[in-house]
């Protein structure tokens, strides 16, 4: 079987407004990487290294200066206007900041049938339904679709955010920092849901974090970024106990240990 | 020992909206810490942990009023007058914040910046001061402080950024130093030097050292105390051992157990 | 650097033929010439007005005088105003350091005064100083300029003879003073028109100002400030209006035309014979020459001060670093 | 606007004193033919009657032509207002158009959108209306909306461009967009909601800007043409008599003080609830 | 126009003041010194006498240069009874009138110190008749064949046909100018020439400075050849706002204005230290009607066209009403197509007379009824309505035509006022794009205007008669009656013409405002001329009990 998504020399520029002239930055230079059907790829570097370029631009967010991006056999950065928009029900994004990435003047249930309603779906009931239905597979309840996005914690938030990506049913999600925001204790349950959501519905994950603590638990492999390239690509139990590049023993030693 | 800071009974109500009622932020806290004293401030997001550090800076937006005692260093914080709160501000008790990038002043440069601190305590030489900046931010870790004092925030990065912060509390090596979630906006590999530097320098001054954080993780590794707020009570007050070894109230339990857990059994794929 | 201020003077080229143009353009649907006061008289015969429009080419067809006259303007060749019977170069060159000096004066008076305003608004917030300073800067945004100025003439001048009623100078042996009492004079004719203007800009920067210093109050910085043992004046002084002054001087760049356009009226009824007056002269005598000249100026002065103050508003303030890409 | 800010707004004394203020003057301006004891144009008797102080019959004294004030400041607002009403919308309107075209469009429709705002900005509104109006000669009161709204449109377009781009970058766009939202769907769902506030300030502001406008260019005489009154002609009737009849020059003076005030306040408030002004101690 | 309550007050001080400028007018003999500062609306355009056309231009370049003769106090314009002479000592006439032969004063200097020749008048005589040049005035002196110069004080002018106006139009307009100083110039750059900015003149004033649009300064001429002016000088102030002008004489900072408005009666100051002193115009202001169709100069206007209309809306106006609201007591009605200051006038013709019950009678029997009720006459579907003409730089105007609209209202007419920057005013008038508008002259004190003004338009007549009025009667009586020489015919003759006028109704003639000057305490003046107020100027003067610092300056003698 080959793998769900296959990155080829991906390279994604910026142009910064300096003071004086405006110079392209590489954000993301020449990366490659294949994730597999079901699996869950994390993707780890510091700031600034580049990994949310390159989740926006596996997604088309962001426009690619160079390379390809093959989705299920499609070149993803061919895509014709309709193709695309079939490309979106299949891959989803969720966002680091949960309190940016839901638009405030939404009520939840609004914010959970936008994509229903894009990509026609369903018909008003049934698409009300469907959004109930969601907010209890994410751990809230179908009252809160009444509700705004500002009478939620953090965490809560984040399930709305996910909720809302999994309203078009895809079958790959990048998870750009999802859980960074989170308080720990948030985190964890936010994890878990997560790792209940791939099991009952056989989604892929593009796991992207700054933390090993994480990463840790969820991920299958590991890619660590540094200054727009990977570096090291490794299962995660391989990589924990034998980080090879400097990066990724770095990020590794800085996991605080409590002292039991 | 007499304590340094001793809490009574405070609480802090956010003013509501005309008519609407007050909501509770902070209910009934007492404690007190020692001079040298290591405590942790541990809280889920929203137990209201910033506004009890604030508090005790007499610092609380004026939508939040605080009710009952703050002794410190002999003095009444909330009854105390606006002068005598400024001027135990950064001499005798300093903060450090949870977002270095915002908490400094975007268009001055960082030296003058830590400087401000000796000045506004009755340094009249801005030679002296400027020097005495110099030293606390090399101290604090800042590579060619010299040249970087000349530079503004946002041509630091977030770890120099968290050591001027720290460099401005320290300089004049206060009795108690807050430090607000001092990492938690970092990187990782940074937190970790940030949280050394933090623990060397109170060991080295001895001051006391009020660490505020949802992450006991950070909390263990520094603070001998452990404090712990949820929903605006005080629930424990242990030593952070026998927090991480037995801790009592659920919302402790469920802290801990955020941290201390392995990978979690997942199945991957089928 | 000197391709950005490449960039920028051919932006300004580009504005200024575009303005040029469609002055040139309008002025030839506006009825009448600038001769039709000259020419008003029974014993003028067509063949003189004929003659005079011949004389300023006014008989060309406008496709031919659009071409001339974009020649003679990309030359730099001005033309003449026809209704003044000067070099249009003259013209401007008499009234453009008159409304520099009317509208320079207000702007720095009223700037200064707007920011103190703003200061003393925010460090009292929510008190009666606040309460009764916001109410004075409110009318002195609402009240029309013109009605301030007409009030001013009539009662600080004609009535109290406190300022000069108009004028731009003394009558007599004024031309002999003393430089230093020439600049008195000079001063004492501009307290009123500059004043009214200047009470004017100061209203409009003291609302602004006070919202930006409001908005900077509620920055993390100034907790840290106050965190330092800063008092609250130094709070202000050093931490918050330098970071909230810039965005007003760019707005004070931006309003510029504006106050350009308010001191047509003030210029009037304080008889400050300035650009704002000319263009208005201009305009209703179609001397186009002269309103393209004027138009153009007033663009080029509009333009440049909004260099000048976006460029003062980046060094007070500059671009804070965007946190991510 | 977030119900948050609508609910700051709704409690707000200032906010809702000054929305009384301008629905008040909407009230006169719409019920003016009910409420004027007087035919405005009417002119009693040009000799005997001009210039009477505010008395019981003419609780606002009568202007040199022997007519009502008071009629002519409340049949004046239908005509001020409703020229500002009209010129503001159609400003707002056509701001929010091309600030939005430049800031979705982006590349050269951006470029010629900006630079057409950097050209117009450079000229001052009053004298570009007053050159329209002397070249297109007399105006209607429609036109004169149409001049006033079509100078009007900068502040709105600059503020929604930047608002828009501000938005753009925003996660939750972001977000719509890798849902597949079309762009028409992201500007109307989400774009124009979230700057909605933005737009009803600058709609306040330009409220306040047109009306003095309308003064000023009656002042000079390219105003409203008689008999129909409009504050800015009321104003010119009484500008000789500054002195000796105040109340011609008093009461619509005032009359634009406190609607231009009004506006000005609520966009301040508005500004406010949107944004927050709290302000520590 | 003039508030209710100090209107008695005001009548009183007209009264008394009238008395005191008489007392004036005898003191001939007084101190010197002084400058005097006159508040203006408008600024100079030219200085420059064959330049000028505003009346600031002729203020300021009649008291730089003096002409050969100057108009008597009667305003005779026919032949040379009354004239004064100037820089023409004397003159005679030639047996035929064609020719007469002028004596310059050997003592007229020009302000460099030249003599002033016969050279100079007739270098004056080619800038005007030069269409290289293009003085606008070339017409008045298309009479005079040449100008000779048997020898350097005297000059002769040679005319191609007499007419009873000749030394008029040629004094009147024909100013010498210094040829030595401008004869370099060559005549296609005169116009535009830096020396007619600064000029050198033969008058009692000489140039000092001119800011544009701010101030003009003159001083005493000390070489003037019939004495120095008592005044040190003359300074013209400029604002282009009416309040400002009006509030510079008021505060004090001017002596003289040359118009009061009726609102600033009510202004002036309780301690009297301005009075208002009254003096004829020559200025009257009407409706005219447009005879033509706007859109088309061929068909007649489909109202105005109707004499019966034209009659029946002159009778709906009330212009006593009108003149009362407008001036106040400082206006009176216009009688027809002239001033009554002009000499030929005549108040005892008969005018048509208000009467809006006659009005609604001609207008219902024209088939002009109410029929919809909306309180506008109809005939066949199409309302009796049309758009007056108003220039918005005159307030006056502006005033008259909104009692005007509110008085034709009454009788069901609708107006709907056009009010237009004044250059786009003239622009339709001249085009003829207009259906009535409120107009006003200022002749010259010469019945000649009448001609142009309402004579059919066509070949030397009817130039500025925009409605296009045609009257065989009219023009007929005006041709003879200016080539009558006695007065007694001239008047004869225009009485007929102007009840011609009355009668057919070309225009509702309106108002004749009574000027009053502002004259500031400190300021002696003599009586003052009609068409030039400043004329005798030289000889006013300024209290020295009442000097301020303004007064001083540096001896004026060159």
């Amino acid at each position: 079987m080959t793998a769900l998504l296959e990155v080829r020399d991906l390279s994604v520029e910026y142009t910064a407004r300096d003071a004086n002239a405006p110079r392209a930055v590489r954000a993301v230079d020449g990366v490659s990487l294949d994730v597999q059907r079901g699996e869950t790829l994390a993707l780890v570097g510091e700031s600034g290294s580049g990994k949310t370029s390159l989740g926006r631009a596996i997604l088309r967010l962001v426009p690619a200066a160079a390379g390809s991006v093959q989705f299920d056999g499609t070149d993803v950065l061919a895509l014709s206007h309709d193709a695309l928009k079939a490309f979106r029900r299949r891959a989803q994004v969720v966002f680091q900041d949960p309190k940016a990435s839901l638009d405030p003047r939404m009520c939840v249930g609004d914010i959970v049938r936008e994509g229903i309603d894009i990509h026609a779906l369903a018909p008003r009931e049934a698409g009300d339904l469907r959004v109930a239905h969601l907010l209890e597979e994410v751990g809230l309840s179908a009252r809160d679709a009444h509700r705004f996005p500002h009478e939620f914690s953090g965490g809560e938030r984040q399930r709305i955010a996910i909720a809302r990506a999994l309203a078009v049913e895809p079958v790959f999600l990048v998870l750009d920092e999802a859980v960074s925001a989170l308080d720990v204790l948030v985190r964890a349950q936010v994890l878990d849901l997560l790792a209940t959501l791939q099991a009952t519905r056989g989604l892929t994950y593009l796991f992207i974090a700054h933390d090993f603590a994480v990463v840790e638990r969820i991920a299958t492999r590991v890619a660590v970024m540094q200054r727009g390239r990977i570096v090291e690509c490794a299962p995660t139990a391989s990589l924990f106990s034998a980080p090879a590049s400097p990066a990724a023993q770095a990020l590794l030693a800085a996991i605080p240990r409590i002292p039991w | 020992m007499s304590p340094l800071l001793a809490i009574c009974g405070l609480s802090v109500d956010a003013a509501g909206a005309r008519g609407t009622p007050s909501t509770p932020i902070l209910r009934d806290i007492s404690f007190g810490m020692r001079p040298g004293e290591t405590v942790g401030l541990l809280g889920a997001s929203g137990s209201g942990k910033t506004s009890l550090a604030l508090a005790v800076l007499g610092l609380l937006p004026p939508a939040l009023r605080a009710h009952g005692a703050i002794h410190f260093d002999g003095h009444e914080m909330l009854s105390a007058s606006r002068g005598a709160r400024r001027t135990l501000r950064g001499r005798r008790v300093a903060m450090v914040f949870q977002e270095p990038l915002s908490a400094l002043n975007p268009r001055m440069r960082i030296g003058a910046q830590v400087a401000e601190v000796a000045l506004a305590h009755g340094e009249h030489n801005t030679q002296r001061a400027a020097r005495t900046a110099l030293d606390m931010l090399a101290r604090a870790g800042l590579t060619d402080a010299e040249d970087q004092a000349r530079r503004l925030p946002h041509e630091l990065s977030g770890g120099e950024r968290q050591r001027v912060l720290l460099a401005m509390a320290m300089l004049l090596a206060p009795a108690l130093l807050i430090a607000d979630e001092p990492t938690s906006s970092l990187d990782v590999t940074v937190q970790a030097q940030v949280l050394a530097l933090l623990r060397a320098e109170q060991r080295q001054h001895g001051m006391a050292l009020l660490l505020v954080s949802h992450d006991l993780s950070v909390i263990a590794t520094t603070c001998e105390r452990t404090l712990v707020l949820h929903d605006g009570r005080l629930v424990e007050d242990v030593p952070t051992r026998q927090l991480i070894v037995a801790p009592e109230h659920p919302q402790a339990r469920a802290l801990v157990a955020a941290v201390r857990r392995g990978p979690p059994p997942l199945e991957h794929g089928t | 650097m000197a391709r950005r201020l490449l960039r920028r003077f051919l932006h300004t080229a580009v504005i200024c033929a575009v303005v040029a143009t469609s002055v040139f353009v309008l002025m030839q649907f506006a009825p009448g010439d600038p001769f039709a006061t000259a020419l008003d008289g029974p014993d003028v015969p067509p063949s003189v007005r004929a003659e005079w429009r011949a004389r300023y080419g006014l008989d060309l067809p406008p496709t031919e005088r659009f071409v001339r006259w974009g020649i003679a303007l990309a030359r730099g060749q001005l033309g003449y105003a026809a209704s003044r019977r000067q070099p249009v170069v003259d013209v401007v060159a008499d009234a453009l350091p008159r409304t520099l000096l009317l509208v320079g004066t207000a702007l720095l008076l009223g700037f200064a005064a707007g920011v103190w305003i703003a200061l003393l608004q925010t460090r009292h917030h929510r008190r009666w100083q606040d309460r009764v300073l916001g109410a004075c800067t409110l009318v002195g945004v609402a009240v029309p300029e013109f009605l301030l100025a007409l009030v001013a003439m009539t009662w600080l001048g004609a009535r109290w003879h406190i300022f000069p009623v108009a004028g731009i100078g003394s009558l007599g042996d004024a031309a002999g003073w003393p430089l230093w009492e020439r600049m008195i004079d000079l001063a004492w004719h501009l307290a009123l028109p500059a004043g009214v203007l200047a009470l004017a800009v100061a209203s409009r920067v003291a609302r602004h100002q006070r919202a930006a210093l409001l908005g900077v109050m509620r920055e993390d910085f100034i907790r840290t400030a106050r965190a330092k043992g800063l008092g609250e004046w130094d709070v202000l002084r050093r931490h918050a209006l330098p970071n909230a002054i810039g965005p007003v001087i760019a707005l004070l760049g931006l309003a510029l035309p504006s106050l350009v356009g308010g001191a047509v009226l003030v210029e009037r009824i304080f008889g400050w014979p300035g650009m704002g007056q000319t263009l208005f002269d201009a305009l209703l005598a179609r001397d186009y020459p002269l309103v393209v000249a004027a138009v153009l100026v007033a663009t080029l002065l509009a333009v440049v001060a909004r260099t000048v103050t976006d460029a003062i508003a980046n060094a007070v303030a500059p671009r804070r670093a965007t946190g991510a890409m | 606007m977030t119900t948050g800010a609508w609910h700051h707004l709704r409690n707000d004394a200032g906010a809702r004193a000054a929305a009384a203020v301008l629905a008040a003057a909407a009230a006169c301006a719409v019920l003016a033919p009910a409420l004027a004891p007087y035919d405005p144009t009417i002119q009693p008797d040009p000799v005997a009657l001009r210039l009477l102080a505010p008395s019981w019959q003419h609780p606002l004294g009568t202007d040199p032509f022997s007519r009502d004030v008071f009629s002519r400041m409340l049949h004046g607002a239908r005509v001020s207002l409703g020229v500002a009403a009209g010129a503001m919308l159609l400003s707002v309107t056509l701001g929010t158009a091309l600030g939005a075209l430049a800031a979705v469009m982006g590349g050269w429709v951006d470029t010629a959108v900006a630079s057409l705002v950097d050209v117009l900005i450079a000229m001052p509104r009053l004298l570009v209306v007053i050159a329209l109006v002397a070249t297109f000669g007399t105006l209607s009161p429609w036109w004169l909306v149409v001049l006033i709204g079509g100078s009007g449109w900068l502040t709105t377009a600059r503020i929604v461009r930047a608002e828009f781009r501000d938005h753009l970058q925003r996660e939750y766009v972001v977000a719509a967009v890798a849902l597949g939202a079309s762009r028409w769907r992201i500007i109307r769902r989400h774009l124009l909601p979230a700057v909605a506030p933005q737009i009803a300030i600058t709609a306040a502001l330009a409220l306040a800007a047109v009306i003095p406008l309308e003064a000023a260019l009656s002042f000079v005489g390219f105003g409203i043409q008689p008999p129909l009154p409009s504050w800015g002609n009321i104003i010119l009737d009484g500008v000789d008599y500054l002195t000796s009849a105040w109340w011609m020059v008093v009461f619509p003076v005032g009359a634009v003080t406190i609607t231009v005030g009004s506006a000005l306040v609520l966009a301040d408030r508005m500004r406010v609830a949107v944004g927050g002004e709290e302000h520590e101690p | 126009m003039i508030n209710s309550a100090v209107r008695p007050a005001a009548a009183a001080v007209v009264a008394v003041l009238i008395v005191l400028s008489a007392a004036c007018r005898g003191a001939d003999t007084g101190p010197s010194g002084g400058v005097l500062v006159v508040s203006v609306g408008a600024d100079a355009n030219s200085i420059f006498p064959p330049f000028g056309v505003g009346t600031q231009d002729r203020v300021v370049s009649e008291l730089l240069y003096d002409k050969l003769a100057d108009i008597g106090p009667s305003l005779n314009t026919i032949g040379d009874i009354g004239f004064e002479p100037k820089l023409a000592r004397s003159w005679e006439w030639s047996r035929d009138s064609l020719t007469i032969t002028f004596h310059l004063d050997p003592r007229a200097r020009w302000h460099d110190g030249r003599p002033v020749t016969s050279a100079d008048v007739q270098y004056a005589f080619r800038v005007w008749t030069d269409s290289a040049v293009g003085v606008a005035q070339r017409v008045a002196l298309s009479s005079i064949d040449s100008i000779s110069a048997p020898d350097a004080l005297t000059a002769r002018v040679h005319f191609r046909e007499r007419t009873p106006a000749q030394f008029y139009a040629l004094v009147y307009t024909l100013v010498p100018l210094p040829a030595h100083r401008f004869a370099a110039i060559a005549d296609t750059a005169l116009r535009d020439a830096p020396e007619v900015r600064a000029p050198i003149g033969s008058g009692p004033f000489r140039f000092v400075s001119w800011t544009p649009r701010a101030r003009l300064e003159l001083a005493a001429n000390g070489a003037y050849y019939t004495g120095r002016p008592r005044l040190d000088g003359v300074v013209f102030v400029v604002a282009a706002q009416g309040a400002t002008v009006a509030a510079r004489l008021l505060a004090g900072e001017a002596d003289f204005l040359e118009q009061l408005a009726p609102p600033d009666f009510a202004q002036l100051p309780a301690d009297g230290s301005v009075r208002a002193q009254p003096y004829g115009g020559f200025d009257y202001g009407f409706v005219q009607f447009n005879l033509r169709d706007a859109a088309n100069p061929l068909a007649p206007h489909a109202l105005f066209g109707e004499r019966a209309m034209r009659r029946a809306l002159t009778m709906a106006v009330n212009r006593t009403t009108l003149v009362r609201s407008v001036f106040d007591t400082l206006g009176r009605p216009a009688i027809g197509p002239f001033s009554r200051t002009q000499w030929t006038a005549d108040t005892t013709l008969r005018g048509i007379p208000f009467d809006s019950a006659g009005a609604a009678h001609v207008l219902d029997s024209l088939g002009w009824r109410d029929a919809n009720g909306d309180g506008v006459r109809e005939r066949n579907g199409r309302p009796l309505a049309f758009s007056l003409l108003v220039p918005a730089s005159s307030r006056v105007r502006q005033t008259a035509a909104v009692l005007l609209q509110a008085q034709l209202k009454a009788v069901g007419v609708r107006v709907n006022i056009d009010q237009v920057d004044f250059n786009a005013w003239l622009d339709r008038a001249q085009r003829g794009a207009f259906d009535a508008l409120v107009g006003a002259v200022r002749t010259s004190p010469s019945p000649r205007g009448v001609r142009d003004l309402w004579g059919t338009p066509g070949p030397g007549r009817g130039a500025q008669n925009w409605g296009q009025w045609s009257n065989a009667t009219f023009d007929a009586q005006v041709d003879s009656a200016l080539a009558a020489t006695s007065t007694d015919a001239v008047r004869a003759h225009f009485r007929v013409a102007y009840q011609s006028a009355i009668d057919d109704a070309p225009a509702i003639w309106l108002y004749e405002p009574r000027l009053f000057a502002g004259v500031h305490r400190r300021l002696s003046v003599r009586a003052l001329r009609p068409d030039a107020w400043w004329s005798g100027v030289a000889s006013w003067s300024i209290d020295p009990a009442q000097r301020l610092p303004r007064d001083r300056r540096a001896a004026t003698t060159p």
